[in-house]
Order: C-alpha cells, then structure tokens, then sequence
C-alpha cells in the first residue's frame, strides 16, 4: 500500500491511535498527580474495558454486518476464565503484571473458542435468527457460570458442575488452605484486584491495532464485501464461512480479554453481571458510534459509561433520563428530517457506514 | 404419569402467556419489520392499570380488562407515533436501539410512579378444576388462559386473511412501497397494528398478572424475551408459528425443570431452540426464503 | 469536524464527573454516605434502606446530632451492580464521605467493601449476607444476620422441633443469598441428619413459575418447605401451591419479611408459615411502632426489615461514635480505626434485635427468632404451639 | 425378455453440434455445458442446455423475457447445483462445487442487477475481484508483515493496470455506491477480471447505456478479450451489441435452447423471429 500518500481511512486510523495515546498520557499524568477525583479514577478502567468490548463488536456487527445481541457471553467467558487464571497463579507468580497478561491471554483464548463453537452453527443462520441465537448463547452461559464451583489446593484445579443445584463449595473437598475461586452463583469472590488503566490503555491499542489493520487488510476487506453484499463475494471466489468465522472468533477473543481486565478489577464477580442488558448496552455504544466506524465506538463507549454517572445528581430520574436521551439520540441522527439539519450544521462525513 | 401430565398442564399454561405475547410481538414483527423490544414493558403497564382499576377504582373485571386495552392501544400508538415513525426509513438496528430506549423508559416510569414494592395482583378468575380425585388440579386461569390464546390466534388469522385491513397489512409485510402505490396507507397501517399488537398486550398483562400474580416494573422484560424466543421459534411474522413456538416453549421448559435441571431450564430451552434454527433456519412454520440473485 | 466535537463531548463530560465533586468538608457535619439499588429488579430493597435511613438521620438532627454535628446524609444508586457501586462509592468519597452504610445488596458489597479496606472507611452494610463482605476486611460490619447464621440458625431450628418433617427446599441459583443460606442449611441439615428429599431452584429468568417445582415436592412427599428467598418470589409459590392444593409447613428466613404488607396480598395464604426472621412490623414496642407510623407518613407503605435495617444502621452508627467518643476533627482514617475499635464495645437496642454485639470477623451477633404466622400476624413461634 | 433392461442407463448422444471459433479449435474448449438442467418445483427452468465455447470466443446468449437466460449463468457459477447435466470447466468437472471454487477454476460473473461492495472504495472492489490472488493470511495483516506491504502494492499496481482498461483510476478511491450507474456496470466487470478468470460471464452489461456508451462497451469486450485472452459469454438485449461483437450465439426460449449459431444465422432463423415476435398470423 501506498506509504507516503496518506489516505483518508489511514488518517482517520492514526488520529484514532493518537486521540486515544493522548487521552491516556493526560489522564495518566492526572491520575498520578492526584487530580482525579474518586469517581473519575475508579471510572477509567471499567471504561477501557467497554471501549474494548465496544470496538470488538463493531467487528461483528459494523463491518461483518451481523447483529449479535450475547457479546456480553464472551465477555462473561473471559471474565471468568481470566479470573480463574490469575487466581490460580497467586502464590506461584508474584509480578501482578505477568498475572494479569496471563489473564487476558486465558479469558481471549477461552472466549475464542466459545466464539468458535457458537460460530460454526450459528453462522448459518442470518439477521434476526442469528441475533436471537446469540442472545440464546449469552443466557446460556450465564445459566451455565452459574452452575460452575471452582477451588484450587496444592494438587491443582478442582472443578465441578453443579447442574442439580445439589453440591457446594464443601464438595470440591479442597485441602486446608486451598482457595475456593468460584461459588456458583455467588460467582467469584476474593478477587485480587490487579487491573490498572494502563494495562486497560494497552489493551484499547491491541483492539486498535488487531481490528484496524484487520480491516485495511485482504481479510478484512473480504469481511466487509461478505457485509455488503454476500453473494457477489461468493462469485469472486470469498469463503463465507471462513470469514465470518474470522470475524467473529476474533470478535469473540478481543471481548474476553476485556471480560479479564473488568473481572480482576472487582473484589466480586457474578455471572449475571454479564446478563442481556449488559450485551444491549454494548450494542448501544456500537450503534451510537456508527456502525463499523471504530473511533466512533471508543468515544461512544466512553459517553455511554460516563452518562449515568452523571446523572447521579438526579437520583430516581437517571434512568428515566438515561433512556429519554437514547430515544431523542437516535431519532436524531437517524431521522430524514433532523439529519438534515444536522447536515448544515456540520459537514458531512464520508466514513463507511451501512445500513442494518 | 400424573406427575407427567401435571408438568405438561403447567407446561401449557405457560405456554399459552408466551403464545400470547408472541402473537404481538409476531404481528408487529411481520408488517413493521422491527423487534418491538417495549412489548414486554407495555404487558406490564396493562398489568398494573387493569390491577389498580380493580382495586383502586373498583371496576368490574371485564370494565378493569377492557380499560388495560383501551390504556396500552393508546400508549402503543404513542409510542408508535413519537419513537417509532420518525424512523421508518433509518436503519432497522437505529430503531431496534430505539425500542430498547422505550422500553427502558416505561420500566423507570413505572418505578416511579408505581414504586418498586411488588404487587400482587388479584387474578381475574380463581379456582381449579380436580382431575382424578384432585391429583391433577387444573387451575381455570390456565384454561382461560389457552382458550384465549387460541381465539386470539384464529381470529388474527381470519382478521389478516378475509378483512380488508388485514390484507392491507399483509399486503404491507410483503413490500411496502408497492403497498403504497396500490393506494394503501403505509403509516395508518402500521399505527393499526401496533394498536392491535398493544391491546393484545394488555390482555397477556391480565393473563400473565392472574398466572402468576405478582407485579414489578420487570414484571414484563423476561416474559418479553422469552415470548421473542417463542416467535422465532415458531417463524416470526407466522400467528399459527407464534402460538406453536409459545406453547412448545412452555412445555420445553416446564418438563426440562422437571426431569433435567431446574437451574438449567433457560439453557434447554435456549439450546433446543438453536437446534431447531439449525435444522429449520426460519423456525418451524417460517417460510425460508432464498435471496434472488 | 465532528470528530472533533465529539471528542470535545468526551472531554466536557470527564471534566464535569470530576468537576461535580469538588466539594470538600466543612467540619460541621459528619457526612454519611449509603449505596444500594433504587433502580432496576433489586430497587426495592435499596430504596426501603433509604428510607429507613432517612427516618434515622431526620431523628438524630432534629434531637441535636451526633456529637454537636448534624448528619449530611448521601444515597446513591448501583442497580445492583458491582462496577456501579464503586462507582457510587468513589462518588460519595469525592463528596467527603466519613462513614458508609451500605451496601445493600451482596455482590456489590463485596467490591465495595474491597475499596472500603484499602481506603479505610468506616463501613457498616444493613443487608448484605455473605461472609464473604466481612471476610478479611477489619472495617467492614454487617448489622444483617450473615448467611451461615440464617441457614444454620434455621437448620438447628427445624432439628429441635420438627426434626422428622421431610424437607424441600427451594431457592434461587443465581442469587448469592439464597443460595448462601441454601448452602449452610444443606450442610448443617446434613450434620443434622434431617431428611431433604427434594433440592428445586429457579433464576430471576424463571421466576414466574414455580408449579413444575412443587408439583415435585409435592410428589416426593415433603411436608415442609424451606425457602431462603425474598418474599416476591415467596408470595407466588405459595399461591401457586395453594392452586394445587398443597399445604406443607413453609418456612422462610428475613428475606421472607414483608410478604404480609404486600400491596393486595391475600393473608390467608400465609397463614402457618414460618419465619426466620429479626423483625415484624407488627411488634408492641415503642420502637417499632413510632418507626413504623413515621415509615407509613412519609411513603405511604408499611416499613419491611430492610428498612428496618437501615434505621438500626444509622443509629448503631451513632452509638459507636459515641462510645468511642469521636470529635470533629478526625479525620476519615481516624474515625475508622476508632469506631472500628468502638463497635466490637458496644451493646445495641434497635429495630432487629435487643443487645447486638459485634464479633472481630464484622458479624453480627442476634439470635433469629421463628415466628408463625397466624390470622396475618407474627407470633413467636413457642407461643403458638 | 429383457430382464435387466431397468437397470441398463438409457443412451442418451453427447453433443456433436458444439460451435466454436476456428482459431480455438487447437485447444480445448473452457466451457462445456452438457444436458444442464434445473427444475424448481417440477418447473423446468432450464432444460437440456448443451453449450461449449472456445478458449477465446465471445459468445452471446439471449431470449425473451423469462427464458432463463440469468438461470444459466446461475447454474454455471454453481448459485444453484444443477439437477441435471453437467458442467466442464477448462475441461474440470464442476459437479459438486460451489460458487468459491468455480470461481477458483476460472469462472467470474457480473450481475443483471448490480452487485457491488458499494461501501468500499473502487480499489477496494478490484482488489476483492483479486481476493484468491493476494497471498497473505490475517496474521500477517493484522501486524503488518513485510509480505502484507509486498502483495499489497502488487496487488494496488495491478488493480489500476485493470481500472485503466475502463480509464477508471481517477476514480480509485470513491465508494463505489457513489459511483454513477455505467461506472457502476464498468467497474463490476474490472473486477470480474480481477478474479484472473478463463471465462467471463456478462448479466446484461450494456443494460441502461447510451448508445455511445454501448459503443465504447464494445470496445473494451473486445479489447479485453485480446488483452486477456480469455472466453467471454454476455446476457444482452441489445442486438447491436450482441450481433456486431458476439461469435458464436445461442437462443434459449422457455427454459430451452432453439437456435445456436453465428450472428447471421440466428437473424435470419425463423423459430429465433417467432419466439420474439410471436407467430405470425396465418396467410
């Protein structure tokens, strides 16, 4: 490709690097010097995370064109799985830092596999019958985590599936010492909480980077052709199933690692944390930003977690709020009428968006 | 076997609530082609207005019922009118998020005004019919529940096939802007159907209220999704797939619970209706329709 | 361009978060902050805590405070989620929090209480159960009964009296209190050697109906049913057993409070069921009658323990600063570490129990009490038989 | 008498009838379509389609209305398997292929209604049209391996030399939606060719041309046929095209072949008039 020529989407990808690099040196230098307040500290890493999560589904539903409604099951998968990572390692790795890496590579890898095996099926499948499906997969896995009693003691992982609802943390029959990870339904407690905001800056670059230049690339483009219209990419020779798959397992892996990092960010963890709402409200960031328009989810992400909070001074009426400025949002941006106006006000751009 | 025939009954009463909720959702579904995510929400607003007209008011059942359906028809309309129709040609996701937005405005609206204290609700009928020496009670709110299902079931059918309005709406699920230039009124018929839709709504409030009688400002969300899986189980934009997927769903669940895992009730369900997506990609009664090239 | 102006949207927002905390603490008031849910599925247990904390903080103003100063107190919302009530605690601590009470429900405590350790506040949660929310964490009390006490307490209960009764249990998998409970009971009814002939759960997704679950109760024989869930559920599964006419002793834990005052709720289903449980609204003492009544003016409801809780919370507070006879201007750590030593000195008469004590671990220390349920009223359960 | 007569296949004759170019009779031919049929619900959409074309020929296949002509090409390209018949490509048997190995042997196709990636860019399509041609794999793209630097620009170098048969380089990095309608035609056939195809499928290419663009459009089928050597066979209503460009034609009229032959035998073939015509009245 043409180094020197910069073109528009090459800009637009090196503004969104930079945007996202400054913001964190600003707020780095902030966090250190101690002009953050609680809130705003104790923000930045969940907020990485959903940046991550949120780009991560733009993947599958902006540029592979595929509406997903149970992302939130991979972030859950990853959780767990990073949690269980980290907490085996206690006592056996000391440096937090390789722990956490540990932990984010074991809750990408896990979720990647879910993707795999929710993919394969599921891709089938098409609009509606895919979303449904995906939703399926993100209720199951909840009902699943909820059954899953975890415990380590000197002779390694216990783990038992609790699917009667009979056993408890008694019938790991761990040694004197050993640590009980995961209490079904109770989810993981005693959760060391390693997650910094600069492992969280770290990831956001990965996502970046894995989904920018997957899109700039032969395979994201032959992703993007499978969006816009499948069949003339079938009649250029494009594997469907391989790209999809692509698609959606690198989808799947880059939530898990952002399930890793929200889970060691909390002492607890429960598998309804990831339920439906939370797969909506990534969704939500997806859309807002613009559908496979990557800076637009970052910033999306960050204004959806940071609305709420400020909110707070209305008490009872933050949700009511929350969901009248969804409404007036999207009618919007997407009314013939009030675009229009929008159109005059601003310039139009000309990133690719498409319709759902 | 009487236990059998026993989770089967609760599996159908069950059922028979999804079905319902499922035939709003399907009609809505069909002819305005959107996932109409407040459903649940506006089953739950029937609930609370029928309950308070009953007890609050005083109203007679029927006059309490009827005034939950005159409450959600105008509600679904305005909600059609303000949210919906400004977006009729944006993006179906843009509106999806939309209905999301809905419906999380009507659950933090009744937080508000209703509280977050459970209610309970008076069921509408009460009673059981005894089988066998009172082995295998039946109680009349499940068979009031199912015959209600089933009237409503054929009569949309009839209503989209013999009446001229019903065709007009058909004629809107198969191309709407050729429904336009034959003189149909694209708008009018889809407020129409969500009028249909909401009044069906309010009735699975009562029913669902009377089955299970207590009422939340959740009340409606997971029997929302769970009546969403029933209709793309069933087909989604198919009545008769609607009423099948509902009263499938309701028996799957109700016999999972029963000889599998009562925890994992939800996965069976979920899992079984991803096994049928496979088999049949358009569910069972859907009609698959291949892309012309 | 419009990058730009939403990048700039970003950044107003951050520095409105930050901005809007900027207050600090003046010294004439001591700052209490609370977090429970007052929105989504749990609101109704964070916003009855709130209330009854209200009634609290409006008694001791209006008599003078504590120690000279009047109480600024501060609810926030987490929905019952986590990530959202450390969001809720970091908000509070820019506000200048001194003490916390909260948080209401488990799992979020469990977070909070995480922060609360290494920020050395001074916390104690009304209703949140689980060991886990005191486990390791000097600072951190629970004025709830903590799980393993309810479900032993219960187990050794029905050991004592109906120890031939064949049990059922069911509870709510993925609800870390009811399954808590289940837990410890299970246990020590094993211990026990009680009969447990059928175990039923059910999720907050599966919540409407129960009958697939008593239909095998019912088939299993069992003659009493122990539920250690909240009273929403509770009031379902006994009208649905009702429906099939089946009539087992049903025995419940605090969370089945308030399923008398239930809005419209048919009394007569509850007739012999028995609780578990530190309060009743129905109770003689002044106490509770005065709370009550206060309770029933300002929000037009009967008041359920979580409120109770929540009352009893603010005033253990007090007794505690108090004792350990704080001044104004210590400072948040200071205040901590003596009320810390404070709290495990003193006896405490509330709403939910008459000389609570408190252990090292941040227990508790109250004995439930069973009570039956007769024509719609609580009676000590030895007096009714 | 004959005991085993159901179980001996009928005989069925291969095609002798087959046309093509004298300047392919050296080497065999790209395309042999033989007996291909499909029915859909007992409709017999297409019924014994036998055609063969030659290294280099263009080939025109027209018909009213509704004759199946798009239905060939679908079967062809393997959008449908064929219930009947078979199809040689380069002299490879393509039963049980799909669409992304046909297009693996050779086989590229434009679309009567036009289906193009029209989110991404002009190059992008060509680029796309080369798909199976770049080598490199999502790890290498994803960290910007030296083989991604490497394909890329080859492949950027190649899809202007392919832009420039249709002078569309300027055009390189509008979305192709923007593009206008004949740009839209032009710019699916470049990346047909991208696809480095031996056979060249054509759904109405000249469909909402001018006549002077129909003209250049003769022009450039020609041009690429010589530049390429390659087979090109063309859906087309237009008669001028298909007469003035076309070597070898075929006719098909209810789902069947009527008439094959050069463009001067077809015109003055009386079946071909009547089925466009319609027959003429008696007397």
């Amino acid at each position: 490709m043409k180094k020197f020529n910069l073109k528009k989407t090459t800009k637009v990808d090196f503004a969104t690097y930079l945007g996202v690099i400054v913001t964190f040196i600003v707020l780095f230098v902030m966090q250190n010097g101690g002009m953050l307040s609680y809130s705003m500290s104790g923000m930045l890493v969940p907020i990485c995370c959903f940046i991550v999560m949120a780009v991560s589904l733009n993947l599958t539903v902006g540029i592979l064109g595929e509406l997903s409604l149970g992302h939130a099951g991979f972030v859950s998968v990853g959780a767990f799985s990073g949690i269980i990572a980290s907490q085996s390692l206690i006592g056996v790795i000391e440096s937090a830092s390789l722990r956490l890496a540990i932990a984010l590579v074991a809750g990408a890898i896990f979720a990647a596999i879910a993707g795999v095996l929710v993919g394969i099926p599921v891709l089938r499948l098409r609009g509606d019958y895919l979303a449904i499906v995906t939703l399926a997969f993100g209720e199951i896995i909840k009902d699943l985590i909820n059954c899953l009693l975890v415990g380590i003691d000197s002779k390694g992982l216990h783990v038992l599936f609790n699917a009667k609802g009979l056993l408890t943390v008694e019938d790991l029959h761990l040694e004197e010492g050993g640590r009980v990870i995961i209490k079904g339904a109770q989810g993981a407690t005693g959760i060391q909480t390693i997650s910094t905001f600069t492992a969280g800056f770290i990831l956001i670059m990965i996502t970046l980077v894995v989904v920018l230049n997957l899109t700039r690339s032969r395979s994201g483009r032959a992703i993007m052709a499978l969006r816009d219209n499948r069949i003339a990419a079938e009649s250029v020779g494009i594997n469907v199933t391989k790209y999809k798959l692509m698609a959606f397992v690198t989808s799947a892996a880059l939530a898990g690692a952002a399930g890793a990092l929200y889970g060691l960010n909390f002492s607890a963890v429960i598998s309804s944390t990831f339920n439906f709402n939370i797969s909506i409200e990534i969704l939500l960031m997806v859309v807002f930003g613009g559908l496979g328009n990557i800076w637009g989810s970052v910033i999306a992400a960050a204004v959806i977690r940071l609305l709420p909070e400020l909110l707070r001074e209305f008490n009872d009426y933050r949700m009511l709020f929350y969901a009248i400025i969804l409404i007036l949002v999207m009618i919007a941006t997407n009314n013939p009428t009030f675009k229009n106006m929008l159109g005059k006000l601003i310039p139009k751009k000309k990133g690719a968006e498409i319709d759902g | 076997m009487l236990e059998f025939l026993s989770y089967l009954i609760s599996g159908i009463s069950l059922g028979s609530v999804y079905a319902i909720i499922a035939l709003g959702y399907t009609m809505v579904y069909g002819i305005a082609k959107m996932l109409n995510f407040a459903h649940g929400d506006v089953i739950m607003v029937g609930g609370y207005v029928s309950l308070l007209a009953m007890t609050s008011l005083g109203l007679p059942t029927w006059a309490a019922i009827l005034l939950a359906m005159v409450v959600c028809t105008v509600l679904g309309v305005i909600i059609e009118g303000l949210a919906y129709k400004p977006l009729r040609s944006a993006p179906s996701l843009a509106v999806l998020i939309t209905a999301i937005g809905v419906s999380y405005f009507l659950q933090n609206s009744a937080l508000l005004i209703w509280g977050a204290n459970p209610k309970v609700y008076s069921p509408i009928i009460e009673g059981t019919f005894k089988l066998f020496d009172g082995k295998l009670p039946i109680s009349y709110i499940s068979m009031l529940t199912v015959s209600v299902c089933i009237v409503i079931m054929i009569g949309l059918t009839i209503f989209t096939s013999k009446s001229k309005m019903g065709k007009a709406m058909r004629a809107c699920s198969e191309d709407k802007a050729a429904a336009q230039l034959m003189g149909i009124n694209v708008n009018k018929t889809i407020s129409l159907t969500f009028a249909i839709g909401s009044a069906l709504a309010a009735i699975a409030g009562v029913l669902l209220c009377s089955s299970y009688p207590t009422l939340m400002p959740t009340t409606g969300s997971m029997p929302g999704i769970k009546a969403f899986t029933a209709a793309v189980f069933g087909g989604i934009g198919s009545i008769p797939g609607a009423f099948l997927g509902g009263i499938l769903l309701g028996i799957i669940e109700s016999l999972a619970k029963a000889y599998i895992s009562t925890q994992l009730a939800n996965t069976v369900v979920f899992a079984v209706l991803i096994i049928v997506l496979l088999v049949r990609p358009a569910g069972l009664l859907g009609k698959y329709v291949p892309e012309k090239v | 361009m419009k990058r730009l102006l939403a990048l700039m949207l970003v950044v107003v927002m951050c520095a409105a978060v930050m901005v809007s905390c900027g207050n600090k603490d003046d010294g004439n008031t001591l700052k209490i902050g609370g977090i429970g849910p007052i929105t989504g599925s749990a609101a109704i247990y964070g916003q009855a805590v709130m209330n009854g904390c209200k009634i609290a903080v409006d008694e001791i103003n209006a008599n003078g405070g504590i120690g000279g100063m009047q109480i600024e107190f501060n609810f926030q919302d987490d929905a019952n989620v986590a990530e959202s009530s450390v969001n809720a605690y970091n908000k509070l601590m820019d506000w200048g929090m001194d003490i916390l009470v909260g948080t209401v429900t488990t799992t979020p405590c469990i977070s909070v209480s995480a922060k609360v350790y290494t920020d050395r506040v001074f916390a104690l949660t009304p209703s949140a159960s689980s060991t886990d929310v005191t486990k390791d964490k000097d600072n951190m009390f629970q004025l709830c009964f903590s799980d393993p006490n309810q479900g032993t307490g219960s187990a050794t209960y029905i050991a004592a009296n109906m120890a031939d009764k064949k049990i059922a249990i069911i509870y709510r998998n993925d609800d870390a209190y009811s399954q808590g409970i289940r837990d410890t009971f299970a246990a020590e009814a094993r211990a026990k050697n009680l009969n447990i002939v059928y175990e039923g759960t059910f999720t907050e997704d599966t919540a409407t109906d129960f009958s697939v679950q008593l239909t095998a109760a019912k088939s299993a024989n069992a003659d009493l049913i122990f539920l250690p869930i909240y009273y929403q559920p509770a009031s379902v599964i006994l009208s649905q057993a009702k429906t099939m006419d089946y009539a087992p002793t049903f025995f419940g834990v605090d969370g089945m409070d308030g399923i008398l005052t239930m809005e419209n709720f048919d009394i007569t289903l509850a007739e012999g069921v028995m609780v578990l449980t530190p309060f009743s609204s129905d109770a003689e003492d002044d106490l509770t009658k005065n709370f009550v009544k206060k309770y029933k003016e300002l929000y037009g409801e009967v008041p359920n323990q979580f409120a109770a809780d929540g009352y009893d919370c603010i005033y253990a507070v007090k007794a505690a600063y108090e004792k350990a006879g704080c001044t104004k201007d210590m400072t948040r750590t200071d205040l901590c570490e003596a009320l810390v030593k404070a709290i495990k000195e003193i006896s405490f008469d509330g709403l939910t129990g008459q000389d609570m004590t408190w252990s090292d671990k941040g227990e508790v220390n109250k004995m439930p009490i069973a009570v039956v349920i007769k024509n719609g009223d609580y009676i000590s359960a030895e007096a009714a038989e | 008498m004959d005991r085993f007569a159901h179980r001996r296949g009928k005989l069925v004759p291969l095609p002798s009838d087959a046309l093509v170019p004298e300047r392919d009779i050296n080497s065999s031919p790209i395309l042999e379509a033989r007996h291909l049929g499909i029915e859909f619900g007992g409709l017999k959409a297409v019924d014994d389609f036998n055609l063969t074309i030659g290294r280099t020929e263009i080939a025109g296949l027209i018909g009213p209305n509704g004759a199946g002509k798009t239905t060939v090409f679908n079967l062809l390209t393997k959008v449908y398997q064929p219930t009947k018949g078979t199809v040689l490509i380069d002299g490879i048997d393509t039963h049980g292929m799909n669409t992304v190995q046909v297009s693996k042997i050779g086989v590229a196709r434009t679309f009567q209604n036009i289906r193009l990636f029209s989110n991404l860019t002009v190059e992008e399509n060509v680029k796309l049209g080369m798909h199976n041609q770049i080598k490199y794999g999502m790890f290498s793209g994803i960290l910007r391996a030296p083989n991604y630097w490497k394909e890329e620009k080859r492949a950027h170098e190649k899809a202007m030399e392919l832009l420039q048969i249709f002078d569309m380089e300027n055009l390189a990095n509008h979305k192709a939606g923007s593009l206008p309608y004949g740009a839209q035609r032009r710019l699916e056939i470049v990346r047909a060719l991208g696809t480095n195809p031996g056979l060249l499928l054509l759904d109405e290419p000249a469909a909402g041309m001018n006549p002077s663009e129909t003209a250049e459009l003769m022009e450039n089928i020609l041009k690429i046929r010589d530049t390429f050597k390659i087979a090109i066979m063309l859906i087309e209503h237009d008669m001028n095209l298909v007469m003035g460009i076309c070597e070898g034609i075929c006719v098909l009229n209810f789902g069947k072949v009527i008439a094959k032959g050069s463009p001067e035998d077809i015109q003055s073939n009386p079946v071909v008039i009547e089925a466009y015509l319609g027959k003429k009245k008696e007397g």
